[in-house]
C-alpha cells in the first residue's frame, strides 16, 4: 500500500479529465485541491454553492475579504468574468444540469453509483451541506477516495452501509489505487497502478471490478 | 473559452425541425429581432427549420420578428400567455384557420415554468389557474387548506434571448424591462444564443451587475444598435421585405 | 342610468383607498388610470408584471424607449428608487402575496369572489396574461367595472356564466354605481351613488346586495 | 415612503417569543452579526424573545452571531444545512444534550423552500435527497422516468439580513458572496428587517443593479462598518463580552 497515490496526485490525476471551459464544482476538502492542477492551456470555470461562479485562487494571508468565500469558508479572489448570485440561483445551476464536472469526496461509493459521504451514522451532529444536491445535475459525478479505509476496508462496495447521499449518482472513482468508471451498475475499471495486478484491486474493492478493453496506467507525477 | 459568434447565420446555424425554440422578450421588449429574422432566412433558403414549438409571452405583433416567424410557416406550436397585441393578424389567421397549435399559459406560470425547467424542478404547485379551464387535466394538490395545481416545467432545445452587455464567457446584462423571460430562457435551453449590443472584456461587467452569468449561455453574437418591434411596426415594416 | 360613474370616475375611487406607501398593480385598460388620481401626500408604488417596480409616468410622444414599457406595452418611465427584475422575480411578488392591491377588469363578478375577465368563450383566440396570477396573491384584488353589461345585464352575479379567471379571490368592486365589498360569499354595499336606492341598486345587481351598517354615498368629483 | 428605523434596537423590537427567524449569511459572510446581537441585548434585558425558530444555512461559530443567540438560550429549534464550523462547540453541546432541535436540509433544497415561500408554491419536486435518510415521510413522484421528492416551502415571521447599500424605499444591493441567502429570505418572511453599510438616497442605486427589490423589505438600519464573524472568532471575541 505504500505505493498508493496521495489525496494531492488523486487530485491531479482527477483535473486531468477536466475539459477546457469546464463548469466544475469542487466539494470541501481534498476534491479543493484539483484546481491548482488544470492542464496548461486549459481553463475551467469553477463554481462555489454559496453564490460564486468563475473565482480565483485564495488571496495571500491578510488580504481575505470575508464575504468573498467559497462553500469550505476559505477566502477567494475574483477575476476577470466572475459574476455573483443568490443561493436559488446557485443550486439552479447545480441541479439544473449546468455543470459539466462535480468531484466529491466520498466515505462509500457503491457499484450502482450510490454515494455515501454525508454521515456516519446517527451518533454526533450530522451536515449535508450542498453534497445532496451536487449529486444531481453535473453530467461528471466523480468522487476522490482512498481505494480503503484507513483499516483496510473497501470503500468501494455492492451496496453502501452508511447513510446515502445519493442513489445511481457517482459517474467515476478516482481511487488512491485505480480510475473506475460506474457504467449500468457496474465499477469497470479504466487505469490502474502499474504496481498492483487487477487481482490485486479486485481484493481490496467490494464489488466485482470489470474489464471493458485495456486497462492503462494510472500514471501520476511525484507532486 | 470564446462563446462569440461571427455572425447571426452562425448563431441560427444548428436549429433544426422540430426543436422547441424559446424568444425572449414582452412584447417587442427584449425581443431578439435580429436572430429570429436571421433564421427566417435560413428558412427561405434552405426550407429549415420548420415544425418549431415556439415559447414566447406573446404571439407576435405586425409583419416583424416572431409574427414574421409565424407568417414565413416554421412554427407549429406556440406556447404563449397573451397571443393578442395591436396587430395580432398573422397569428390570429392560422389559429382559427387550425394551422398553428396554441398552449395557453398564465404569464407568472409560464415564467415558473421556464425557471422550474432551468432549476432541475420537474413539478410545482401554484394557486394559479385552480378552478378554471386551464387547469383542466392538472393534478390538484391541498396544502394548508388552499388548492393548488401542479404545473410542470418547461425546457426547450435552443433558447434566443436578446441581452446588453456580454462577454466572452457569456455573462450577460439587459436593458430595462427588455430583461423579462430572457434571463429565464438562458437556464431552461440546452443550447442559449444571445445578441447583445455590445460585447465587452470580461470583467467590464461588475460582478454585481451579472444578470445571467455566463454557465447558462452557449453562444454570444453582437448585434450594435438592434431593432425595436414597435419602432418596426409604427413604420409598418413587414419581413423579408417584398421583392422589388 | 346617465348619472352612472365613468371609467374615469370609478379610477378616482379605487385611487381614494390606496394607502401611501401601497404596492399597487393596475390592470391594462381602466385600471391603469387609477395611478392619475393618488390622493395628495400619498405615493403609492406601482408594480408591472413585466419586471418594474416603482415606474414613473408616460414619457412624452417621441421621447418613449421601447424597452421601458407597462404590462399593456405602453411607454413608462422610470424614477428615484425603480428597480427591474425578471418575470420569476416579478411573478414571486404576485403570487407570494407581496402585492397590497391588484385592481382588474371583470366580465362578471360572482358573491363568491369568483371572476370572470378573461374569456368570452370558445371563440377567437383566447389570451390570459397575468390575470390568472394577480387574481392570488394581492391583500385586496378589486374590480373596476361597469354595474350592468351594454345589454342592461348584471356583471355581478350568484355565479359567473364565463370561464373564471379565479375562485374566491375578489375582495372588493368599484362598479358604476356602488362600490361593493365580498365578504364570506356575499356582496355587502358600501357605497351608492345618492341617486340610487337600495332596491334600485338590487334590480341591477345578479345576486343578494347585503347591508353592513350605513351605506354610504358614493360621492366622485366631475373630472 | 420611508422604511428607514433609527436603531438596532428598534430594528428587532418586533421580535416575539416563538417566532420562526430566518437569519441570513453563509458561515460569516452576509451575517447580520449586529442585528443578532441587538437581539440578544433585548433578551439580556428583557427575558424575550426566547423559544425562536431559527432558520441559517449554519448553526454559528464560535461565540458571537448565531452562536451568541443560541448559547443565550434563545433557539429552541434550527433548520439548516450545515451545522458544523471551525469551533462549533455551542450548537454541538446543546444539540447533544437535547436542548435544541435540529431540521437538516440540504443545501439547495433549503434556498429552494424559502424561494417557494416568497414566490407563493407551497410544495415542489427536486431529485435532491431523493432515496436518503432526508426524504423519509416525504411524498415521491416520477417525472418522466425519475423519481423526486415533495418539497415544501419555508416561510418566516422575520427575516435578519445583511445587505450592502440600501434606500429608503428598501432597494437593496449586497457584497459579493454576502448575498447567499439573503435575498431569498428577504421574499420569505412577513416582516424583512435589513441591516446595510449605508443608507443612500432613491435613485442611488442603478434600477439594473438592484438585488432586492424595496417590496421585499419592510425595514432597513444602517450599520457603517459591520463586523465580521471570521475577524470576531480570530479575535476569540465573546458576545456578550463578560463583565469585568
Amino acid at each position: 500500500m505504500t505505493q498508493k497515490l496521495t489525496p494531492t496526485q488523486m487530485a491531479w490525476r482527477a483535473a486531468q479529465d477536466i475539459a477546457d471551459g469546464a463548469y466544475v464544482n469542487l466539494g470541501i476538502g481534498f476534491p479543493e485541491m484539483v484546481a491548482k492542477f488544470q492542464p496548461p492551456g486549459r481553463e475551467a470555470i469553477f463554481h462555489t454553492e454559496n453564490g460564486i461562479l468563475g473565482f480565483g485562487e485564495a488571496p495571500a494571508a491578510g488580504a481575505e475579504d470575508w464575504d468573498l468565500i467559497n462553500a469550505g469558508k476559505k477566502a477567494v479572489t475574483i477575476k476577470p468574468g466572475t459574476a455573483f448570485f443568490h443561493h436559488a440561483d446557485s443550486f439552479a445551476m447545480v441541479r439544473g444540469g449546468h455543470l459539466d464536472v462535480a468531484i466529491l469526496g466520498a466515505y462509500e461509493v457503491a457499484e450502482t453509483g450510490d454515494l455515501a459521504n454525508w454521515s456516519t451514522g446517527p451518533r454526533g451532529v450530522p451536515a449535508v451541506g450542498g453534497a445532496m444536491d451536487l449529486v444531481h445535475g453535473a453530467k461528471t459525478v466523480a468522487v476522490i477516495t482512498d481505494h480503503v479505509t484507513k483499516d483496510g476496508k473497501p470503500k468501494l462496495v455492492q451496496r453502501c452501509s452508511l447513510p446515502l447521499t445519493g442513489v445511481g449518482c457517482v459517474t467515476r472513482i478516482y481511487s488512491s489505487l485505480a480510475v473506475i468508471d460506474i457504467v449500468d451498475g457496474h465499477f469497470v475499471l479504466r487505469e490502474k497502478l502499474a504496481a498492483f495486478s487487477v487481482s490485486d484491486l479486485q481484493a481490496l474493492t467490494g464489488a466485482t471490478l470489470h474489464l471493458d478493453g485495456a486497462v492503462a496506467d494510472l500514471d501520476v507525477p511525484a507532486l | 473559452m470564446d462563446k462569440t459568434l461571427p455572425d447571426l447565420a452562425t448563431a441560427v446555424a444548428g436549429i433544426t425541425d422540430g426543436m422547441t425554440v424559446m424568444i425572449g422578450g414582452f412584447g417587442g421588449s427584449g425581443a431578439p429581432i435580429e436572430l429570429i429574422h436571421a433564421l427566417i432566412d435560413r428558412f427561405l433558403a434552405t426550407g429549415h427549420p420548420k415544425n418549431l414549438v415556439v415559447v414566447n409571452n406573446n404571439a407576435g405583433n405586425g409583419h416583424v420578428g416572431l409574427a414574421a416567424l409565424i407568417e414565413a410557416g416554421m412554427v407549429a406550436k406556440l406556447i404563449c400567455s397573451f397571443p393578442r397585441s395591436a396587430d395580432p393578424v398573422v397569428f390570429t389567421e392560422r389559429y382559427l384557420a387550425g394551422h398553428i397549435a396554441l398552449e395557453l399559459v398564465p404569464q407568472g406560470t409560464l415564467a415558473e415554468r421556464i425557471r422550474a425547467g432551468g432549476a432541475g424542478i420537474p413539478a410545482f404547485y401554484t394557486p394559479t389557474s385552480f378552478g378554471t379551464d386551464l387547469a383542466k387535466g392538472k393534478p390538484v394538490e391541498v396544502f394548508e387548506g388552499r388548492s393548488y395545481v401542479q404545473e410542470r416545467w418547461l425546457k426547450a432545445d435552443v433558447a434566443l434571448v436578446k441581452a446588453h452587455l456580454g462577454d466572452r464567457l457569456g455573462n450577460l446584462t439587459y436593458r430595462m424591462a427588455g430583461r423579462n423571460f430572457n434571463p429565464l430562457m438562458c437556464m431552461a435551453a440546452a443550447t442559449t444564443i444571445v445578441q447583445v449590443s455590445r460585447i465587452v472584456d470580461p470583467g467590464s461587467i461588475d460582478p454585481e451587475a451579472v444578470i445571467t452569468p455566463g454557465i447558462f449561455v452557449q453562444g454570444v453574437v453582437e448585434v450594435p444598435n438592434p431593432q425595436q418591434e414597435e419602432d418596426l411596426n409604427r413604420a409598418k415594416a413587414v419581413y423579408p421585405e417584398a421583392a422589388e
